[in-house]
C-alpha cells in the first residue's frame, strides 16, 4: 500500500464531487439539491486544498478554499431563501413538480 | 389606221366588258336597269371589233400584230440573267375574228336575256357575271403568251362556275357548278404542267419566243417525247375546257344554268377556247400528239353523238350535240385540218348558239318546261323560233348551202385524206358515222318541238312566240348561219375569202422526223428559220418598261407555208368523196328521224326495247357520272377520309402517345420523386422532428436533468480534449 | 503503513460514507445529520493537508452556520409534524451511471492520468492563521472586501426574498 | 437619312402599347380596344413608312451593309469568363427584302386582328395586354439580326399565345394550348442548342481588331468567320454541320407547321378565337418559313442543297396531304387549318427549289397566305360569332341571307385556291415555275400540282355547303356584316387584287434580296472546297 498522498486526496474529492453530483440529480426536493451543491463544493475545496500542499502554491490554495466556503454560506443563505419563496409559490419542494422553465 | 391604234382599242375592247363587271359588282343594285349597262358596253366593244376586225382583214391580212408590256420583271437572276413575265397582245387574223364572234355573240345573249331574265332576284349580278365572262374570254383570244391564257382561262372558269351555279339556291345548280369547275381544273392542272415544262426551257411565255425556239431546235430538256408531251399536257388544258372524254361529264349538267348562258358559255364561246388553244399551239404538236388528239376527238365526238340519240330534255340534247361538234373540232385539228376546225369553230358558234337560244325561246315560252315529251306544235305558235331554228339544224346536219355544211365537209374531207395517208381509217369512219347521228338527233329535236301535235296541251296554250328583243338575236344567228357569209362558192368553201385569204393552216415548226410524213417539208422552211432568229433578238432586246408597250408586227406569210404537195393532193382528191358521202348519210339520218318521229312509221319506243342495252347505255350517258363517282371522287374521299383517321388518330396518335408516354415517366418520375426524394425529406423532416421529440424529452425544465446534461457533456468533452491517456 | 496514513484513510472513510448517505438516505433530517459528518471528515483531511484554519472555518461556518440553515430550511418546508419528511428521488439509474462514468472518468483519466508535479514539502507544525490573515489583507484585499460586500448583499437579498409578501 | 430607329420603335411600341394598357383600370373595355387598335394602327403606320423609304436595290440577306434601318450597339457583354472569354450580345435590327414583307403583314395582321378582337368578351385588359406583347414578338422576330436577339423574341411570343388560346380559347383550350407550347418549345430547344453551338464556332471582327464569339447573323454566314475547330465550323472535320442543320430545321418545321409536326395547328386554330387563329395563321407560321430562309439556308448553304430534295418532299406530303385531310373535315376551321398545312407546303416547295422564281414565289406565298388565310379565318370567325357552329353540315344556302359576306367568302377562298387576278395565283406559280425548273424535284412538283385540283375541291365543297343550295331556315336570323367587318376584309380584299394584278409591288421588294441569296447559295459550296471544307 502507497503512502498517502495528493492522488488519495483527489480521489477522496472526486468521489465526492460525484456524490454530490448524484444527490443534485436524483433527489426531488430542493433542499436536498442544495446538500448535494454542499459535497460539490466541499470537494472542490478539498482539492484546493490538497493542491496548496502538494503543488507548492503555498497558502493560495487555502485562501481560494476559505473564499468558496464564504461564498457557499452566501450561496446556502440565498437558496434557502428561493426555496421557501417557491414553497410559498407552489406550496411544495419538489423540484419536478417545478418546470416552469419549460416554457 | 396604224398597228397601234388598232392594238390600243382592242385593248379597249377587252375592258370595256370588265368595266361593266367593275360597276355592275359594285353598284348593281343601285342602278335602275343594269341590263343596260352591260348590254350598251358589250355594244360598245362589238362596234369596236367590228372596227378592228375590218382593219386587220383589210390592211394587216398578211401581218401579225404584237404589243406587250413587261408585267413582272425579275431582274438579275443567277445563271438565267432576267425573267420577264410579259403581258401583251396578239392580233392576228385568228383572233380578230374571234373577237368579233365573241362579242356578237355576248352582246346578242345580253340582248336575249334582257327579257329572259327579266326579274330574277340577283338581275343585276347576272349581267356582271356576263361581264366577267366577256372580259376572260376576250383575254383568252388576244392574249400572246401562255401564261395570260392560263390566267384567262382560269377566270373563264370561275365565271362559268358562277353562271352554272346562278341559281345556286337549287341543289343541282351548285353541284353543277362545282363540277365544272373541278373537272375544269383537272384540264388545267395539266395545261399548268406543260406551261411550266415551256417556262423552264425557254423562260418565257409568249408564243411566238417559244415557237422561235422550237423551230431553231431547241427541244424542251433536249428530247422530243418532252415536246410531245407538253403538247399533250397543254392540250389537257383544251380537254377540261372544250368537254373532251374524258373531261366532258361537266358540260352537260352546267345546262342547270339559265340557258342564254347556255348559249354563250357552253356552246359558243368558252368551250371553243379549248379548240382555240389548240390552233394556238397547233404548230408545236408533234404526231404523237396530234395522234392523241386526233383520236381524243374522235372518241368524244362517237361518244357524245351517241348519247345525243336518246336524250329527252331538250338542252341536254343540245349540249351533247355541242360536246360531239367540240370533238369534231378538236379532231380536225388532230389530223392536221386546221383551217376546216377553225372554220367550224366560228359556223358552231353561231348556229350553236342560235340553237340554245331558240331552245330558250322554246323555255321560256312553255314555262321552264324543258322535256322534248312535253311539246310539239310548236312550230304554229312560234314561227320566228322555228324557222331559226331550223335553219340552225339544216346548218349543223350538214345540208347544203348553210355554213356548216362548208365547215363539215372540210373537217371530213381533212380526216378522209388522213385516213388515206396514214391509214388511221377508224377516224374518218367515225367521223360519218357521227356526222348521220348528228343529222338525226337535232332533226329528231326538231321535230319533237315543233312537229306533231302538242302533247302539253295547257302549257302549249299559253306558249306564245317571244318578244323582239329574244327573237332578233335568233333571226341574226340564223343568218349567219347562212354559206355566202363565208365563200361564194356553196360547195367548196376553200376559194372563200375565210379561208382563202383569212385562215391558212401554219406550218408546223417541230422537227422534221416527229411530223407526220404528210407535213415534212422537203427542205427546212426559211422563214420559220428567221423567225427564230427574229424572236432571239426580241428577247435579248433592253427591258421595255411597263407602261411602255412596244408594238412589233410579224410578217404572217412568212409563217404561213402549207402543207406539202402530197397532202393538198390527197386533200383535195378527198373533197368530193367526202361531200358525197356526208350528203348520203347526212340523208339518211334525216329520213331516219323524219320515219321515226313525224310520220311514225317505225315505232321508236319498239325500236328502242329492241336495242335495250345500247339504248340504256345511250340514255344513261355511259354511265360516266356513276364510273367518276364511284371512283375518282368515291376515291379520293374515302382516301381523303383516311388520311384525316390517319392523322387524327396516327400522327396525332403518335404525338398524344408521346405526351402519354412523357406523362407516364413523369409520373414515374413525380412517384419517385414523391416516395424517395419526397420521402427522404421527409424522412430528414421525420426524423429531426423525432430528434426533437426526443432532446425535448430532456428538455425538461427541471434543473436536474440539464445537470445531467452538463455532466455527460463534461466527459464527453474530456474524452474529447484528453484522448490520449 | 504509519498514523498519517491511518489517520487519513478513517477520515476518507468516515467523509465518503456520510456523503454517501446523504444523498441515498430517503429521510431528509438523516440526510442533514449525515451532512454534518461528511463535513467533520472533510474538516480532518484539511487538518490532514496541513490546514489548519481551513478546518476550523469549515467547522464554524459549515456545521455552525450552513448545516443550521439547512436545517431550519428542511423544518421550513415540511411540516414536522407530517411524518412522511422522506423525499422522492428521480432518474436514479441513469443517474447512477452518469455518476459512475463521472466518477471513472474524473479519477482514472482526469487525476490519476494527469502526471502532478507533486512536491514533497514539509508542512510546519504550525498554524497558518497569521500568513492567511496577512495574505488577505495583502494579496488578495480586494476579493476579501468584494466579499464582504457580497456577504452584506446576500444577507439583504436573502431576508428580502424569504419575507413573506403581503 | 436622319437616324431614327424606326425597327425599334416599330418592335416595342406595342410593348409600350401593353404597359399603358396594364395602367388603365380594367373596365375601361372601349378604351383599351380603341387604344389597341390606335397601337396597332401605329405599326401599319410605321410599316408603311418603312416600304415608302425602303430602297429596292439594295440586297442585305449576307451584307451587312446593305440591311436597311440598322440599329446596331453591344447590348450583353460580360467578360472574363475563363475559356469563353468574352460574352457579347448585339442588339442589331436591320431589314432586307425578306424580311421586309414579313413586317408589312405582321403590321397588317395585327391591326386586323386587333379590330376582330371587339367581340372578345372576357377579361378584355389581359387580352389586349398579351396580344401587343405577342404582336412585338412577332415583329421581333422579323427584325433581329442577332441570333440571340432573334431566339429572345421567339420565346417571348410563345408565351403570351399559350394563355392567348389556354384562356380565350374553345372548349378544348388547355389541351390545344398545352399542346403548341410544348411542341413549339420542343423546337425552341434544339434552336437554342445549335444557337449555342454556333456561337462556339464562329467569330467576327471587333471594332478595336481582334476576334470574338458572335451571334451576329450576317457573321455566321461567312465561312471564312468560322474556327477551325468548332463544332459547328466547316472546317472541322469532325463537324455536326448536318445534325445541327437538321435540329434546327426541326424546329423551324415545327412552326410551318411540316408534316408530321403538322398536328398542333388545327387543335390551336380551332380552340383559339378568331383573332389568334388570325395571327397564328397570318404571321406566325411565317416564322418558321423565314427561320429557314433567314438562318438555316445562308448559314449551312451546303447541307441545304444536300437536303433540299427532302424539303421538297416533305412540302409536297404537305400540299397533297393537308388538301386531303382538310377534304374530310367537318369543322369549318378545321377546313382552313388544314388547308394552311397545304398552302404552307407550296412555301417549302418554292424554297426548297433554291431557284430565284422559286424563292421568291415561296415569300409572297407566305406574304399572301398571310393575308388570304387571315381572311378565311375572321369569315369563319363572323358566322361562328353569330350562330355558334362551325360545322359545315350546319349551314346551308348563307348567301341569300347574307349576300355581301358571301361575296367576301367568294373572294377569299376563290384566293385560295389561287385563281388568277388574286395574289394567291402569283405565288403559286412562281412556286410551281421555281421547282419545276430543278430537275431533281421535278416529279414531286408534277405531284404537287394535286394540290391545285385538291385545294379547288374541298373549297368549293365547303363553300357549297354552308353558302350555297337551299337556305337552312334555322339561321333567319342572322344578320349581314356591319362596319367593323368591312373594315376588317375591305383592305384585305383590296390587298388580295392588287397583288394578284400588279404583283410587282411585292416582289420587287424582295426580288434584289432573293436573288442575292440564291447566287450566294449557288457560289458558297464551291467557296468551301476551296477552303479545304
Amino acid at each position: 500500500m502507497v503512502q498517502v498522498g495528493l492522488n488519495h486526496f483527489l480521489i477522496v474529492s472526486a468521489i465526492l464531487f460525484s456524490l454530490g453530483i448524484f444527490g443534485i440529480v436524483t433527489r426531488k426536493n430542493a433542499v436536498m439539491v442544495l446538500m448535494g451543491i454542499e459535497l460539490v463544493l466541499n470537494s472542490a475545496n478539498l482539492n484546493f486544498v490538497a493542491f496548496a500542499k502538494y503543488g507548492n502554491f503555498g497558502l493560495s490554495g487555502q485562501i481560494a478554499a476559505l473564499f468558496v466556503i464564504i461564498l457557499a454560506a452566501a450561496e446556502t443563505a440565498i437558496a434557502l431563501a428561493i426555496v421557501l419563496n417557491i414553497y410559498k409559490t407552489f406550496s411544495t419542494v419538489n423540484v419536478d413538480e417545478i418546470d416552469n422553465l419549460k416554457e | 389606221m396604224t398597228e397601234a391604234v388598232l392594238l390600243n382599242i382592242s385593248i379597249a375592247i377587252l375592258l370595256l366588258p370588265a368595266l361593266g363587271f367593275i360597276t355592275l359588282i359594285l353598284f348593281g343594285k343601285r342602278i335602275p336597269g343594269p341590263q343596260w349597262v352591260g348590254t350598251s358596253l358589250i355594244f360598245l366593244a362589238l362596234c369596236i371589233s367590228i372596227y378592228v376586225g375590218f382593219g386587220k382583214l383589210a390592211f394587216y391580212a398578211g401581218q401579225n400584230l404584237i404589243m406587250e408590256g413587261r408585267w413582272i420583271q425579275i431582274l438579275n437572276v443567277p445563271v438565267l440573267g432576267q425573267v420577264n413575265f410579259d403581258l401583251g397582245i396578239k392580233l392576228d387574223n385568228l383572233t380578230v375574228i374571234m373577237l368579233f364572234v365573241v362579242n356578237l355573240i355576248s352582246f346578242l345573249v345580253h340582248l336575249f336575256s334582257m327579257e329572259y331574265m327579266r326579274g330574277d332576284i340577283r338581275f343585276s349580278r347576272y349581267y356582271a357575271y356576263l361581264g366577267i365572262f366577256t372580259f376572260s374570254m376576250l383575254g383568252i383570244v388576244l392574249t400572246h403568251n401562255i401564261l395570260m391564257m392560263y390566267i384567262f382561262w382560269e377566270l373563264v372558269g370561275i365565271s362559268s362556275y358562277l353562271l352554272i351555279g346562278f341559281w345556286f339556291e337549287k341543289k343541282s345548280a351548285s353541284d353543277a357548278s362545282k363540277k365544272a369547275f373541278l373537272v375544269n381544273r383537272v384540264g388545267d392542272t395539266g395545261m399548268f404542267i406543260g406551261i411550266m415544262i415551256l417556262f423552264t426551257n425557254y423562260h418565257t411565255f409568249t408564243f411566238d419566243t417559244i415557237f422561235a425556239q422550237i423551230a431553231a431546235g431547241n427541244l424542251p430538256f433536249h428530247s422530243s417525247a418532252w415536246l410531245t408531251a407538253c403538247g399533250i399536257m397543254i392540250f389537257l388544258g383544251a380537254v377540261g375546257k372544250s368537254a373532251q372524254f374524258p373531261l366532258h361529264v361537266w358540260l352537260p349538267d352546267a345546262m342547270e344554268g339559265p340557258t342564254p348562258v347556255s348559249a354563250l358559255i357552253h356552246a359558243a364561246t368558252m368551250v371553243a377556247a379549248g379548240v382555240y388553244l389548240v390552233a394556238r399551239i397547233f404548230v408545236m404538236l408533234t404526231a404523237d400528239a396530234m395522234l392523241t388528239i386526233a383520236v381524243i376527238g374522235m372518241i368524244t365526238s362517237f361518244i357524245a353523238a351517241t348519247i345525243a340519240l336518246t336524250q329527252n330534255d331538250i338542252k341536254k340534247v343540245l349540249a351533247y350535240s355541242t360536246v360531239s361538234q367540240l370533238g369534231y373540232m378538236i379532231m380536225a385539228l388532230g389530223v392536221g385540218a386546221y383551217s376546216y376546225a377553225f372554220f367550224h369553230l366560228v359556223t358552231h358558234a353561231f348556229f350553236k348558239a342560235c340553237l340554245f337560244l331558240g331552245s330558250g325561246s322554246v323555255i321560256h315560252a312553255m314555262h321552264h318546261e324543258q322535256d322534248l315529251r312535253k311539246m310539239g306544235g310548236l312550230r304554229k305558235k312560234m314561227p320566228i323560233t322555228y324557222y331559226a331554228f331550223l335553219i340552225s339544224t339544216l346548218a349543223i346536219s350538214g345540208v347544203p348551202f348553210t355554213s356548216g355544211f362548208l365547215s363539215k365537209d372540210g373537217i371530213l374531207a381533212g380526216t378522209l385524206a388522213f385516213g388515206s395517208l396514214t391509214g388511221h381509217w377508224l377516224i374518218p369512219i367515225v367521223a360519218f358515222l357521227v356526222a348521220m347521228m348528228t343529222a338525226f338527233y337535232m332533226f329528231r329535236l326538231v321535230i319533237l318541238a315543233f312537229h306533231g301535235e302538242p302533247r302539253d296541251l295547257h302549257k302549249y296554250e299559253h306558249a306564245h312566240e317571244s318578244p323582239f328583243v329574244m327573237a332578233m338575236p335568233l333571226v341574226l344567228l340564223s343568218v349567219l348561219s347562212v354559206f355566202f357569209w363565208y365563200g361564194l362558192n356553196p360547195f367548196n368553201p376553200s376559194t372563200g375569202w375565210f379561208l382563202d385569204k383569212w385562215i391558212k393552216t401554219p406550218t408546223t415548226i417541230v422537227p422534221q422526223n416527229m411530223r407526220f410524213d404528210f407535213m415534212k417539208t422537203e427542205a427546212p422552211v426559211a422563214g420559220s428559220l428567221e423567225n427564230a432568229k427574229a424572236g432571239e433578238v426580241k428577247t435579248t432586246n433592253a427591258p421595255i418598261a411597263v407602261g411602255a408597250p412596244k408594238v412589233t408586227k410579224q410578217n404572217e406569210s412568212e409563217t404561213a407555208i402549207v402543207h406539202s404537195e402530197h397532202y393538198m393532193h390527197a386533200m383535195h382528191q378527198a373533197h368530193y368523196p367526202a361531200m358525197a358521202l356526208s350528203l348520203l348519210l347526212g340523208g339518211i339520218g334525216i329520213l331516219f328521224s323524219f320515219l321515226l318521229y313525224q310520220w311514225k312509221k317505225i315505232d321508236p319506243d319498239k325500236l328502242a326495247e329492241s336495242l335495250k342495252p345500247l339504248y340504256k347505255l345511250s340514255l344513261n350517258k355511259w354511265y360516266f357520272d356513276e364510273i367518276y363517282a364511284a371512283t375518282f371522287i368515291g376515291g379520293t374521299l374515302a382516301f381523303s377520309k383516311f388520311l384525316a383517321w390517319f392523322d387524327n388518330k396516327v400522327v396525332d396518335g403518335i404525338v398524344n402517345g408521346a405526351a402519354t408516354l412523357t406523362r407516364m415517366v413523369s409520373k414515374l418520375g413525380g412517384l419517385f420523386d414523391h416516395v424517395v426524394v419526397d420521402g427522404f425529406v421527409n424522412f430528414t423532416a421525420y426524423l429531426s422532428g423525432f430528434i426533437g421529440i426526443f432532446f425535448r424529452k430532456f428538455q425538461t425544465g427541471k434543473v436536474q436533468t440539464y445537470v445531467v446534461f452538463v455532466v455527460f457533456s463534461v466527459i464527453i468533452l474530456l474524452f474529447i480534449f484528453r484522448p490520449f491517456f | 503503513m504509519n498514523i498519517y496514513d491511518i489517520v487519513f484513510y478513517l477520515f476518507a472513510a468516515i467523509t465518503l460514507v456520510s456523503a454517501f448517505f446523504v444523498v441515498t438516505t430517503r429521510n431528509i433530517v438523516y440526510s442533514a445529520f449525515n451532512l454534518l459528518f461528511t463535513f467533520f471528515g472533510v474538516a480532518g483531511l484539511y487538518v490532514l493537508l496541513g490546514a489548519d484554519f481551513v478546518a476550523v472555518v469549515q467547522i464554524m461556518v459549515y456545521v455552525g452556520g450552513i448545516l443550521i440553515l439547512i436545517l431550519f430550511g428542511v423544518m421550513l418546508t415540511n411540516k414536522i409534524t407530517n411524518v412522511q419528511i422522506k423525499t422522492g428521488t428521480l432518474q436514479v439509474i441513469p443517474a447512477v451511471i452518469g455518476v459512475l462514468l463521472l466518477a471513472g472518468v474524473l479519477i482514472f483519466k482526469v487525476f490519476l492520468g494527469t502526471e502532478w508535479k507533486s512536491v514533497k514539502t514539509d508542512i510546519p507544525v504550525k498554524t497558518t492563521a497569521f500568513a492567511l490573515g496577512k495574505l488577505l489583507i495583502t494579496d488578495y484585499v480586494l476579493i476579501f472586501e468584494l466579499l464582504g460586500i457580497l456577504l452584506l448583499v446576500v444577507l439583504i437579498g436573502a431576508a428580502t426574498i424569504a419575507r413573506r409578501e403581503k | 437619312m436622319a437616324y431614327f430607329p424606326i425597327l425599334s420603335f416599330i418592335t416595342f411600341l406595342p410593348i409600350l402599347g401593353m404597359l399603358i394598357i396594364l395602367c388603365i383600370p380594367g373596365k375601361q373595355e372601349k378604351f383599351i380596344k380603341v387604344f389597341s387598335a390606335v397601337i396597332t394602327g401605329l405599326q401599319v403606320l410605321l410599316a408603311g413608312i418603312i416600304l415608302n423609304s425602303y430602297n429596292y436595290s439594295l440586297p442585305g440577306v449576307f451584307h451587312q451593309n446593305s440591311y436597311q434601318f440598322i440599329e446596331k450597339f453591344r447590348w450583353i457583354e460580360i467578360s472574363g469568363l475563363s475559356w469563353i472569354g468574352t460574352i457579347k450580345i448585339d442588339y442589331f435590327l436591320g431589314i432586307d427584302g425578306i424580311s421586309a414583307p414579313m413586317v408589312l403583314l405582321t403590321a397588317l395582321i395585327s391591326f386586323i386582328a386587333t379590330l376582330s378582337s371587339w367581340n372578345i368578351s372576357k377579361s378584355i385588359k389581359g387580352y389586349f395586354a398579351l396580344f401587343l406583347l405577342l404582336d412585338a414578338g412577332m415583329m421581333g422576330v422579323f427584325v433581329a439580326l442577332d441570333f440571340f436577339l432573334f431566339y429572345v423574341f421567339w420565346e417571348l411570343m410563345l408565351l403570351p399565345m399559350y394563355f392567348l388560346i389556354g384562356i380565350w380559347g374553345g372548349p378544348r383550350k388547355e389541351y390545344a394550348a398545352i399542346k403548341f407550347f410544348i411542341y413549339t418549345l420542343f423546337g425552341s430547344v434544339f434552336m437554342l442548342l445549335v444557337m449555342i453551338g454556333l456561337y462556339f464556332s464562329c467569330t467576327e471582327v471587333l471594332a478595336n481588331g481582334t476576334r470574338a464569339f458572335t451571334f451576329n447573323l450576317i457573321a455566321l454566314m461567312d465561312p471564312k468567320n468560322y474556327t477551325a475547330t468548332g463544332i459547328l465550323s466547316p472546317f472541322n472535320p469532325g463537324n455536326l454541320r448536318f445534325a445541327a442543320y437538321i435540329a434546327l430545321f426541326v424546329g423551324f418545321a415545327i412552326k410551318i407547321p411540316m408534316f408530321p409536326f403538322h398536328t398542333w395547328l388545327p387543335d390551336a386554330h380551332v380552340e383559339a378565337p378568331t383573332p389568334i387563329s388570325v395571327i397564328l395563321a397570318g404571321v406566325l407560321l411565317k416564322m418558321g418559313t423565314y427561320g429557314i430562309i433567314r438562318i438555316c439556308f445562308p448559314i449551312f448553304p451546303e447541307i441545304t442543297r444536300q437536303v433540299a430534295w427532302y424539303i421538297a418532299l416533305f412540302g409536297a406530303i404537305n400540299i397533297v396531304y393537308g388538301a386531303l385531310c382538310a377534304m374530310a373535315q367537318k369543322d369549318f376551321k378545321k377546313l382552313i387549318a388544314y388547308s394552311s398545312v397545304s398552302h404552307m407546303g407550296y412555301v417549302l416547295l418554292g424554297m426548297a427549289s433554291l431557284t430565284t422564281v422559286g424563292i421568291n414565289g415561296a415569300i409572297f406565298q407566305m406574304f399572301n397566305h398571310g393575308t388570304i388565310t387571315a381572311m378565311l379565318f375572321l369569315l369563319v370567325g363572323v358566322i361562328y360569332d353569330r350562330a355558334h357552329t362551325r360545322g359545315l353540315d350546319d349551314f346551308g344556302g348563307l348567301a341569300l341571307k347574307m349576300p355581301m359576306y358571301a361575296g367576301f367568302v367568294t373572294v377569299a377562298f376563290f384566293a385560295a385556291i389561287g385563281l388568277p387576278s388574286m395574289s394567291g395565283f402569283i405565288s403559286e406559280s412562281f412556286v410551281f415555275l421555281g421547282a419545276f425548273s430543278v430537275s431533281s424535284i421535278r416529279i414531286i412538283t408534277i405531284v404537287s400540282t394535286l394540290g391545285i385540283l385538291l385545294g379547288a375541291s374541298y373549297m368549293l365543297w365547303a363553300l357549297q355547303r354552308v353558302y350555297l343550295g337551299k337556305f337552312n331556315e334555322k339561321w333567319s336570323a342572322l344578320t349581314d356584316l356591319d362596319a367593323r367587318e368591312y373594315a376588317m376584309f375591305i383592305p384585305l380584299t383590296i390587298i388580295i387584287f392588287i397583288l394578284g394584278i400588279y404583283p410587282s409591288f411585292m416582289l420587287n421588294i424582295m426580288n434584289t434580296s432573293v436573288n442575292s441569296l440564291v447566287d450566294f447559295m449557288n457560289k458558297m459550296p464551291a467557296s468551301f472546297s476551296a477552303l479545304k471544307f
